[in-house]
Order: structure tokens, then C-alpha cells, then sequence
């Protein structure tokens, strides 16, 4: 498997090197001329606390408060980078590591716990920060996504000229998900209808135990070329790289310029979900190599390097992190199991009459036991 | 009063659905300039244009996956399945996403996307399009599963499942596309509740036959049939699969005491099992026989030359009214 | 004999099968250096190599679909479905390709593929990862479709679905993975027939409990409560849906007079529905109650923390006994 | 729609031109030069038949004898050219309209017919021919052709250096089949496994009422690139080139090269099936515009101007064109209707019980009928 970013791939775009000294690229540079040492400072605080969240949840799963957690530990830019080059009217298809995208749209981040805790199977309204459920069969949400930029062509918010009012939407996948038969139906779709969608694969090099190179044997941003959509290889690891070509791509989106398929090659650092043991199927090595090039860092450096940031400034984020962190692990423990009933409710919209009578049988049922709890227990 | 084909019926319920509500929009493969290969949307296109009756690419997960984005956005998309054996592509975006999109989001997203289906057998057909896949997807909670039997309610139907705010599967008897019945087109669709509510299409005393879309027309012929011989059969025509209107059938075979029940699709785990185990667990001490099933035969839709030994015709479903009766 | 748990016994058949036949080869995600996500493949790859033991693209119908080219060519895959939610890119494959090519060649091609599946919940993982969609399979002719409930039967009848001539939908009942039994592994598989046939796991007098994969122990410990109490239940695990073996459920509901079935998956149109029809029409004038299902609700899997609200559980199961004996 | 083989349709490889001229092409013209006098006629002869079968099944359609027919009319040279470019041991999977293909491969055509008469499902055993039968749900056999390739490369005949054991799949799907979920995934896992199978799509510009533009909005052969499969758009009415370019990739298949993409752009000149009606979706001089392409006509241009033929072959040829058409006919009407027990046979290999037991209660239950044809009839 291929653990470069190495020189000889020409076509990966990249602002910042692995030690944070910026790249001048005449096509992308001028996308992130704007960002200030302000910016950048957000953008480290996002990736930051999206990493501070990501361990909370860590822990709190170790301690057997979630069943199940999938962390997006290195990758930070790749997700922060793009997702704040997303307008808010612009909808957001997360599959299910986007975390740091989660950030970046404000969602309250302990909303996504209550999927992990087994109380929920989604955790918030999509339409309060147009960010979508994640969405757990692999490749499927691609459609969705599709789907939803068809919609906003038919109401006419693409390419009306006013950047408050144009959208596209955007739908972030791994590299397994490629070789899905939906993804690809996405893409058919998304070019045959011009419409306003980013594919945004972030390619971590590894689908559960699976290299990359068990889904394709070239670069996976080829794939939209062959569909007639354009497509990129960005360094996922580099937050401006990632921010610039995103944003590019979405205003083309917005603009009436159709999809775009951008592979933004990162690196998971940690194991597919808190059940995985990568022990059993990459070396230390590997790993070792690719937290020398942790995205966080590299920003840090840059950072470092332009006076954009004082200890004093950095010693304030430790402490919104550590209070942050607290709150997570607060908010989380006091997540209640739902009542019975909510397992009945919103099968349906409209009244059924298999699930309503069943449901009136459950609760004639449940009354029959004195003691409620006793229910429990399960086979 | 108009006399219309089902296959009109369904047109003009479609026609209406355009014209009442800008976000309806109908998707398939060849529904736009050809109308559909069985011409139920015919002339549609012509009249909305091709952003609201759209020929998609040849993918029926990419045509229901888009539907759902459609959907999330405020769209009503009705989807065409060109035939019944060519659902099973789209089986995953149904299944996992279209039927339960509403229960993981609590409520907060609705998809009331149709999908329609042409099924059944009796066309001398190929393979793969002759085929009642309808049982697979009644199992699946979240989604609703119609089939009209009649020009009536092919026009009132279509118009409740586009209107309904869940996914609804809609089941389209394409051997009785070409039936003609009355329908009264200025009729109001009524209320999508509706769509679960079955029909006494006629009414007996001595036999239930319960039946739902192709088999409905049959039962009705047995029904005629075994008038003449002085046996009385009441025939239920379902409409609905999910949800099931256990009520009225209930009523009926507490009242006659027995019952058979006809369908196109294999009997083995389909829905006549499910009808079955109801109706006997609802009626046990009326039941005078076991519930009969009729059906389609364990076997994969066979030959066009050999359908009619498969299907439930009237002599089989006559057969298993003799053996109930007589049990 | 050896104690394995219900994932080492099927293991050690697959084990078994890769040794005795050269042809036979697993395909699935992750099953290759992981062992896969429950490790029923552990092993396997170290031992047999990555040609064997293929780690395939992230893509269901792909799996499948490579995998009749292979038992075209003369292979026996044997493919594993990550999880049961993930069964349904599948479903076309599975159901127009899979099932029907021995019909459609008129029995000039094989296809010995089995499908492996975890399946069912209780294990406090997130949706799509707990489901039950066994029936879904069962009402497809050319498919078998079964599942083992002890080590001893995974072992035998992972063997005996490879030895198969058709292809088998071989559901693994994950929430017992880890329960142990004695296993004999010197003795022969017996015959891909013996698929079909059900096993008394209990015998008794009063009531039968009819149960498959996961909710045999559940029927076993309910027979062992009712027992306390005097009353003598016979538990019968089912092994296979289909073929199914009605004569052994027959035989025994005539003898007891009362029947209750039970499994976890909804039981609105689920493998419940044929047996309780089945069984009724077989021994009408011996049910002194109808036959009662006890499983899931017509509600998608719902969050880990209700599941056994959800679940069949000992309570429910009781009570249906309950209400069947008092009828 | 596109309806161009125009000299700025720069990637279209052709070795004749639309009026019959040779075009000399360093690449391709050597994998035809041994292509003499005879293999022309034998081309020749291949196409002619192959169209005699396609207007007498046609013409059986409208007597009633068959119930439906998928004309190959006018993809003659794709096929034809492409299915002399296998090997024996080469194992073709076709769509349902590759009758062509059938006749190269030594298929006795009128087998087919048993399908479309309602006899059948399928006709023929495919190990007589290696040609497998028709599949009808579009590009699912994609993955089939892929697996069985897969099988080859476990056989060890692929890249042996042996030519006469030296094997590859090939697999027929059209326009409209590369947008579903299998035909992509075919491509996935052929590229990954390095299988030996050539994809040949017959762009015949139509996907029953629907031009390609539904379909892709670049030329489909682009698609196979973005897999990392080598990919090539030939003109499908030229039989040389079709047959050239499939030799070449057939070749790089059996020695070990792996898949390619074969994109042959050709035009339907019939009706999708006889139960089709394409005037409602595309204009008469479209179609006219192609008659005068056709592909049977281009290849005589050739011969008659190379002088490979002459007029007392050509009467020779129209006779056995003429028995040929008779012994269709006479053949399909012998076809009889199976008797109804066909139907229960072949469900399963082994014994079950569900269809014994049915199967004994449906022999039963015709016997209680004294005149057994009374049970036909249905609902
Ligand atoms: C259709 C489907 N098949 C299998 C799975 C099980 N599964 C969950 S995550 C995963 C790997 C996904 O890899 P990738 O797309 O690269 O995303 P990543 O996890 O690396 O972010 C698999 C196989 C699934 N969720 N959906
Ligand atoms: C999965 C599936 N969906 C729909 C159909 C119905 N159908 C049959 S042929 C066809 C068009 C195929 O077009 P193309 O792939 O270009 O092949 P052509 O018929 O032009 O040779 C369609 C939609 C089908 N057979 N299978
Ligand atoms: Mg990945
Ligand atoms: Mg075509």
C-alpha cells in the first residue's frame, strides 16, 4: 500500500508541506489568501476540539458508556479544511467519521453520542445546521446527496448569481465506499444532471483491515474523471489544501458548474471502530509514520512559523479543550435510556394499523408485570 | 362517470398529482417520450416537461437513492420500477434507507416518495417480468404496500400514495392494465388513511375469498362461478398489504367461516401466511377448515407457455373453495 | 469431543471444507488478516492464503455476483455478509441470479455458493447490525436458507451447506457466536439433505415451541421455566426454513395440541406466518389453540438500549405459552 | 445525441471507413493482416446470416410464434467482428441481444428462439459453445463474466505463454448497462484482481426510449479509465476494427494483462424489441442517417473494391441465406410447449420438500381432470 505523499506524485495538491511551510500554487494559493491569522487559529481550534472530542468519546466508550465509537483521529484537516469552506445553506451528507465536519456546522457534538450510546439512531435535526444524519450502509447516502442537489436545481438556488442564496450540497465518503455500486450510480447521476454535489472521499488508506489497493489500483480521484466529472487529489493532512480545493469545488457546484470528485488522501490514525484491532493488520511502523504527519501539528507549525499564535493563546484553547472534554463526558452520562414506547413511535407518518396495535399490545403487556424493569432481560 | 383502462386510470390519478402539487414529480427509466413501456404515463411528459417527468439513467438504486435525497428536499418523487423483476436492484436503498429514514431521523424527515410497480404475471412474458415480489417488502417495517385491483381505485389510489407521507409501495396488476371499469374523475382521491382499508368487492355468506390486485378479478369469476352452484362467496379485496386490515377481514370470515386466500406470488412465506395466521388466530372458534392458500408454486416464474398451470386460475381457486367447504 | 464456541465450531468446518476441497474458497471484507469482525475466520487466511481466503472490494452485489462466476467455473465460494443489514445491495444478485440459474440452465449449471450471514440482535451494536431478514430469502424459490443454533450444528452444517449443490443463505445467529457446546470433530458432516431436516431439541407433551437459531436457547430455557411449573414443553429447532420440515412439526403439534413460534425477526409476514399456516392447515382438528408467534415488532431494529423490549425475550415467550395453554 | 463517427471523434479507432475504405493504422492494421480473401467473406457471411436470423425471428414475432424478439439489426459487425476475436476456450457472457456473437461462437441460433417462444429461459448449455446464456437484469452478468475470470486465473490459464490454454471472459453489455451498480463493481473487482476480461459495450446509442446522453454525459469508453482498466472507443460498424481491437485485448487477458474496456459505438437500427415503438422517441432521418452506415454494406464495399467476392458467391450465399430462413421457421414451429411438471423440475439440484410435496399435490390435482387441457386458462 502506498504510505506516500511523496514528490513523484504530481498530482496531489499541497499548500502546506508535512512540516508546515506553504506552498505557492498559482491555482489554489489566492483561495486562501484571506485567511488571517484569525482564520487560522479557528481552523487549529476546530481540529483541535474535534480531536479532544473524538478522545472523550474514546474514553467514555472504554468505560462502557457508549457501546461503540469511530473515531476521526488524523482526520482533522481533511474534514475541517473542506467543511469550512461550506456555506450554510449548503447540505452536508456525513457518512459516519465526520466529526470535525459535525464542528464546523455547529452541531452540539454530544448529539452524535447518542447514536454510539444505543438511544437514538440519529440525534438531531438535519435541517438545524444542514448537516444530514450519518448514514451507516456504506455508499448509500451518495444518492442522497445526489438526490437533494437535483432538488436544489429545481428550486432554483443554483446559479442565480447570489452567493447567499446559491447552494450545493456536499457528501463525504471513505475510500471502501468507492467500490460500492451506489457510489458509482451517484456519479452517473450527478454528471448526467450537472448537478450540485462534491463528492468528497477521504481516502484514510484503509477500510477496516482492507488497503486501499483492495478497492482500485489507481488513484481513487481518477474515478470521477471516468464518470466526466472533475476530480483531484488533494493532501488530506493539509488544512489549506483541503479548505482551497473544496471551496473551489462548491462554488463551481453553486455556480451551475456541476459535481466534483475530490480525494483528499489522509490517514486513520486510530482503529475503524473501538471493536477493531489494527494490530492484526498494519505495523507499527505504519502507523508511527503517519503520526509524524499529524495535520494538527502541521498547522501548528505553519502557525508557529507566522507568529500567528503565543503560548498565552494556546494555553486558553487547552482550557476551552479541558472544559469541553468535561462537559462531553457530563452530558453524556446523563443520557437516559428512552422509554419503551419510543421504539413505536415515528415507524410510520400516518396511523398503521399493524405497529398501532401492537403497540397498544406492548403496553397492556408491560402493565401486566408490577414491576416495570423486569421486562428487561431479553432472551 | 368515465370508463378508463387501469392503465388510464393510474395516468390520470398521475395527471392530477402534476397538476395539484409543483413538487410531485415522476422518475423512471423511458417514462418520458415512449410514456412508460406499459403507456402509463403517457403523454405526461409532453404536458409537464422533463424536470418533472424524468427519464433517469438505467439504475433503479440510483433512481429510488436520488428519490430520497428528492424527498429530503420536498419533493414527492414517484418512482417507476419498469417491471417487477427489476426491483431487486433497488432493494437495499428501499429496504435500509427509503423504510426507515423516517424512524432514525424521529419523525424529523419524511419520505413520501412512491414507487410504483407493474407485477404480476398472465402477459406472456420473459422472465423477470411476470413476478409479486410485494411479500419481501411488506416485511420490512416503514414502508406501506397497496395493490388496486380496478380502474376506481387505480385513479383514487395513486393520487392517496402520492399524498401519504410515507413511502409507499404501489403495486400495479399489469395483466389487468387493459380492464376498463368506471371511474368518476372529479371524485376527490380522499384522505391517504384511506389506502389501508379493504373492499368487500362482493358479498357472501358461506366463503371468504380474500384477494389484492391480479387475483381480485379472479375471485370474483369464482365467486360467479360457484353463485350458479348455490355457494355464496364473499370476496374482500385487500388494497393493502402493510398495513393490513385484519378488521374487516376478520368480520368476514367470523362470519362465513371460511376462507381462501389468493395471490399470484409463491404461497411459501407469502402473504397468504401472513392472512392466514391472522384470520386464525382472529376467527379460531369460526374457523369450520383451515385457511386454503392459493397461489404460485415454489418455483421461479416459469415459462411463459406454462404461467397458467402457475397461476391461481378459477378452477384452482375453485378447487380449494370445494376442499374448504368440504373439509 | 471438544467444547467450541458456536463461531470456533463453524470455524473449524470452514476449516474442514477448505482442506477436503480444493475448490472451496471464502470471499468477504475483512475476513482475510482480520479473521473477520466476529474472527469465524480466524486463521483461515494465515493458513490457506489470500487466494483462498479473499478480502474482496467493499461491495455486496460485487461479492455475490463474483462469486457465481467462480462456482460457474467449478469453485464453491463461500461468501460472508459483514452483517445482516448489509445483506441488501445483495438482494438483486442473490434473488434473480443466484436462485434462479439452475432453473434457468434447466439444471446445466450449478451454483454451490453459500452465503454467510451473522445475524440478529442482542448484542447492543447500532442499527442495520441486529436485523433478522431470513424470511426474505425463504419466500425466493431456489435458495436454501438456514441456520444452526449450536456449535455441534455449526460445524456440521457449514460442511453440509458447502457440500451443497444449491445455494444456501446460511444465517449465523451472532448473539450465540460465543455460547459453547460439545462438538465432535472426527465425526462426518452427514449429507447437504440433512439441511433439512429439524431436530427436537426437547422433547415434551403440552405445547411445542417451534424456534431457529438464536431463540432456540431461549425456547429451551422457557421449556426449563414451564417445567418448574408442570408444564412439559417440546422444543422444536427448525435448522432450515426452507425446505422447511413441516412433517417433523406436524408430528409434533398433533401430539400436543398447541404451538408457539418464535423468532426474532418481525413477526408481521415473517417465517412465523408460513409455519403457523402450515402447521394449521396440517393439524386443524388437533389445535386446541391457534398458533401463537412471539418475535419482533413491526418497528425497524430499535436502539441497543430497548432491544429487550424488542427481543422475544423468556417473559414474552411465557406468556404466549400462557396464553396458548389457557385458550 | 450524438449521432457521429466524425473525423474530430479523434479516439475512435477505424480501420475501414463508412464507405468501405482501408484506413491504415500502425496500431491495429498488423492485428488484420492475415485477414485474407476468405476470412472476409467468412466476416461476410457471418454478418448476412446473423441479420437472415434477425428478420426471420422478426417475422416469427409477428405471426404470433414468438412472444417478443430483441433484434440485433445493425450491430452486426461488433459482434461479429469481436466474437471472431475469441478463442475457443474463451468464455463469452452476452446480453440478449448478441445473436451474432451465438453465431460466431457455432450456436445453433433457432436455441435462442426457445427463450423468446416462452419455452425456455434459456436454450443451451453453455459449455458447448463457452457461451453462456442470455441474462436479462441489465449488467449483472458483468460480475459473473468477472468472477468466472477470477476462476481462470485460480485454473492457471492465464499467462501460461500457451496459447491454445491460454484463456479470458469476455462479456457483452450495452449503453444503458453502464449505469448500473454491478457493471461498476464488475470493474472494481476485474481491476483489483487483475482479471482476465474484456468488457465489451455496444453503445448502440440507445437504451430502449433513452439516448446515451442519459447515461454519460462523456463517451463511455472514459469509464473504464477512471478504474485503471485500459479503454478504447472503436467504430462498432466497422467488423476489422472490432475485430482488431478485441484481439488485442483478448490477448493482453489470457497472457496476464489483465481487463479491458471496449467501448464499440454502433447504432440500433431496429426497434429496442418488437414490443417497442421508436418512433415516439427519435426522428426517421436519424435513422436514416445510420441505414446508410450500414455496417453489412461497408464490409462488401471493401470486397468488392479489394475483389474478395463475386457475383456467383453472392447467389450462393443469398441460397443459403434462403434455406437457412426456412429452417428457422420450420424449426420454431416444431417447438413444442413443455409439459407442465418442466416447471417444478430444476428448482433445486438436491430434493425439497416444499416443491416435492407441490409438485406431487399439482400432478394430483390434474388428474382429477378427465380432458387435462381444461386446466390451462389462468385467471
Ligand atoms: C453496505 C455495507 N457493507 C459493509 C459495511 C460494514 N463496514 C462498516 S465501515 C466499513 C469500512 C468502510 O471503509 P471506508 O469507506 O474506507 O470508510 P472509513 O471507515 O475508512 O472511514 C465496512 C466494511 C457497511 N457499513 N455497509
Ligand atoms: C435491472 C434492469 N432494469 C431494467 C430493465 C429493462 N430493460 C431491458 S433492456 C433495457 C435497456 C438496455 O439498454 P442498453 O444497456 O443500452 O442495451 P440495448 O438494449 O441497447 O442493447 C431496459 C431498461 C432490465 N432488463 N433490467
Ligand atoms: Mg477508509
Ligand atoms: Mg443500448
Amino acid at each position: 500500500m502506498s504510505q506516500s505523499t511523496s514528490p513523484d506524485d504530481v498530482d496531489l495538491i499541497q499548500l502546506l508541506t508535512p512540516t508546515g511551510q506553504r506552498v505557492d500554487r498559482p491555482d489554489y494559493s489566492p483561495r486562501i489568501a484571506h485567511l488571517d491569522a484569525t482564520a487560522l487559529r479557528g481552523m487549529y481550534r476546530d481540529m483541535l476540539l474535534t480531536r479532544r472530542f473524538d478522545t472523550e468519546a474514546t474514553a467514555l466508550q472504554r468505560q462502557g458508556e457508549l457501546g461503540l465509537w469511530a473515531q476521526s483521529l488524523g482526520q482533522e484537516a481533511a474534514q475541517v479544511g473542506s467543511g469550512r469552506a461550506a456555506s450554510p445553506q449548503d447540505m452536508i451528507f456525513p457518512a459516519y467519521r465526520e466529526h470535525g465536519v459535525a464542528f464546523v456546522r455547529g452541531l452540539e457534538l454530544t448529539k452524535i453520542l447518542r447514536q454510539f450510546r444505543g438511544i437514538d439512531h440519529g440525534g438531531w435535526d438535519p435541517k438545524d445546521h444542514n448537516f444530514h444524519l450519518y448514514t451507516l450502509v456504506i455508499g448509500s447516502h451518495t444518492l442522497h446527496a445526489t438526490g437533494y442537489a437535483m432538488g436544489m436545481q429545481r428550486d432554483g438556488v443554483v446559479g442565480t448569481g447570489d452567493p447567499q442564496r446559491d447552494a450545493a450540497t456536499m457528501v463525504y465518503f471513505g475510500d471502501g465506499a468507492t467500490s460500492q455500486g451506489d457510489t458509482n450510480e451517484a456519479l452517473v447521476f450527478a454528471a448526467v444532471n450537472n448537478a450540485p454535489v462534491v463528492f468528497f472521499c477521504q481516502n484514510n488508506q484503509w477500510a477496516i483491515s482492507e488497503p486501499t489497493s483492495r478497492q482500485s489500483r489507481v488513484p481513487l480521484y481518477r474515478r470521477g474523471q471516468g464518470f466526466g466529472i472533475p476530480s483531484l487529489r488533494v493532501d488530506g493532512n493539509d488544512v489549506l489544501a483541503c479548505y482551497a480545493v473544496t471551496s473551489e469545488a462548491l462554488e463551481r457546484a453553486r455556480s451551475g458548474g456541476g459535481p466534483t470528485f475530490i480525494e483528499a488522501f489522509t490517514y486513520r490514525m486510530g482503529a475503524h471502530t473501538t471493536s477493531d484491532d489494527p494490530t492484526r493488520y498494519r505495523s507499527a511502523a505504519e502507523e508511527q509514520y503517519w503520526r509524524d504527519r499529524d495535520p494538527i501539528d502541521r498547522l501548528l507549525a505553519l502557525m508557529k512559523a507566522e507568529d500567528a499564535v503565543d503560548d498565552a493563546w494556546l494555553a486558553e484553547l487547552d482550557e476551552e479543550a479541558t472544559a469541553f472534554g468535561e462537559h462531553i463526558r457530563t452530558t453524556v452520562r446523563s443520557f437516559e435510556r428512552p422509554s419503551s414506547d419510543f421504539m413505536f413511535r415515528n415507524v410510520y407518518a400516518g396511523p398503521h394499523a399493524i405497529v398501532d396495535d401492537e403497540r397498544a399490545w406492548f403496553e397492556a403487556y408491560q402493565r401486566t408485570f408490577v414491576d416495570v424493569s423486569a421486562t428487561a432481560g431479553g432472551h | 362517470m368515465t370508463t378508463l383502462t387501469l392503465a388510464g386510470a393510474i395516468n390520470a390519478g398521475l395527471r392530477r398529482a402534476l397538476e395539484n402539487d409543483p413538487k410531485v414529480l415522476l422518475m423512471g427509466e423511458d417514462i418520458g417520450a415512449l410514456g412508460g413501456v406499459f403507456r402509463v404515463t403517457d403523454g405526461l411528459h409532453k404536458d409537464f416537461g422533463g424536470e418533472r417527468v424524468v427519464d433517469t439513467p438505467l439504475a433503479e438504486a440510483g433512481i429510488v437513492g436520488t428519490a430520497i435525497g428528492l424527498a429530503m428536499r420536498g419533493y414527492r418523487p414517484v418512482c417507476e420500477i419498469q417491471f417487477d423483476g427489476f426491483i431487486f436492484p433497488a432493494f437495499d436503498q428501499i429496504t435500509t434507507q427509503l423504510a426507515k429514514m423516517h424512524y432514525r431521523s424521529q419523525g424529523r424527515i419524511n419520505l413520501p416518495v412512491v414507487i410504483r410497480v407493474p407485477y404480476g404475471g398472465g402477459i406472456g412474458a420473459i422472465e423477470h417480468h411476470s413476478e409479486s415480489p410485494e411479500a419481501l417488502f411488506a416485511h420490512t417495517p416503514g414502508l406501506r404496500v397497496v395493490s388496486p385491483a380496478t380502474p376506481a381505485d387505480g385513479f383514487a389510489m395513486i393520487q392517496q400514495a402520492i399524498a401519504s407521507p410515507d413511502p409507499v409501495l404501489f403495486f400495479e396488476p399489469k395483466g389487468r392494465y387493459w380492464d376498463k371499469g368506471e371511474v368518476d374523475l372529479d371524485a376527490a382521491a380522499g384522505a391517504p388513511e384511506g389506502l389501508g382499508v379493504a373492499r368487500i368487492a362482493r358479498a357472501g355468506t358461506d366463503l371468504t375469498i380474500v384477494a389484492y390486485g391480479p387475483t381480485v378479478a379472479t375471485a370474483l369469476k369464482v365467486a360467479e362461478a360457484a353463485a350458479a352452484e348455490g355457494t355464496s362467496i364473499e370476496v374482500v379485496d385487500l388494497r393493502s398489504l402493510s398495513p393490513l386490515d385484519t378488521a374487516t377481514l376478520a368480520e368476514s370470515v367470523r362470519r362465513t367461516g371460511h376462507c381462501v386466500v389468493v395471490h399470484e406470488a409463491p404461497v411459501f412465506f407469502g402473504a397468504g401466511a401472513e392472512i392466514a395466521a391472522r384470520i386464525t388466530e382472529a376467527c379460531f372458534f369460526h374457523l369450520e377448515a383451515p385457511v386454503l392458500r392459493v397461489g404460485g408454486f415454489h418455483v421461479p416464474y416459469p415459462v411463459s407457455k406454462l404461467e397458467h398451470d402457475y397461476l391461481p386460475g378459477l378452477d384452482r381457486v375453485l378447487d380449494a373453495v370445494d376442499r374448504a367447504l368440504s373439509y
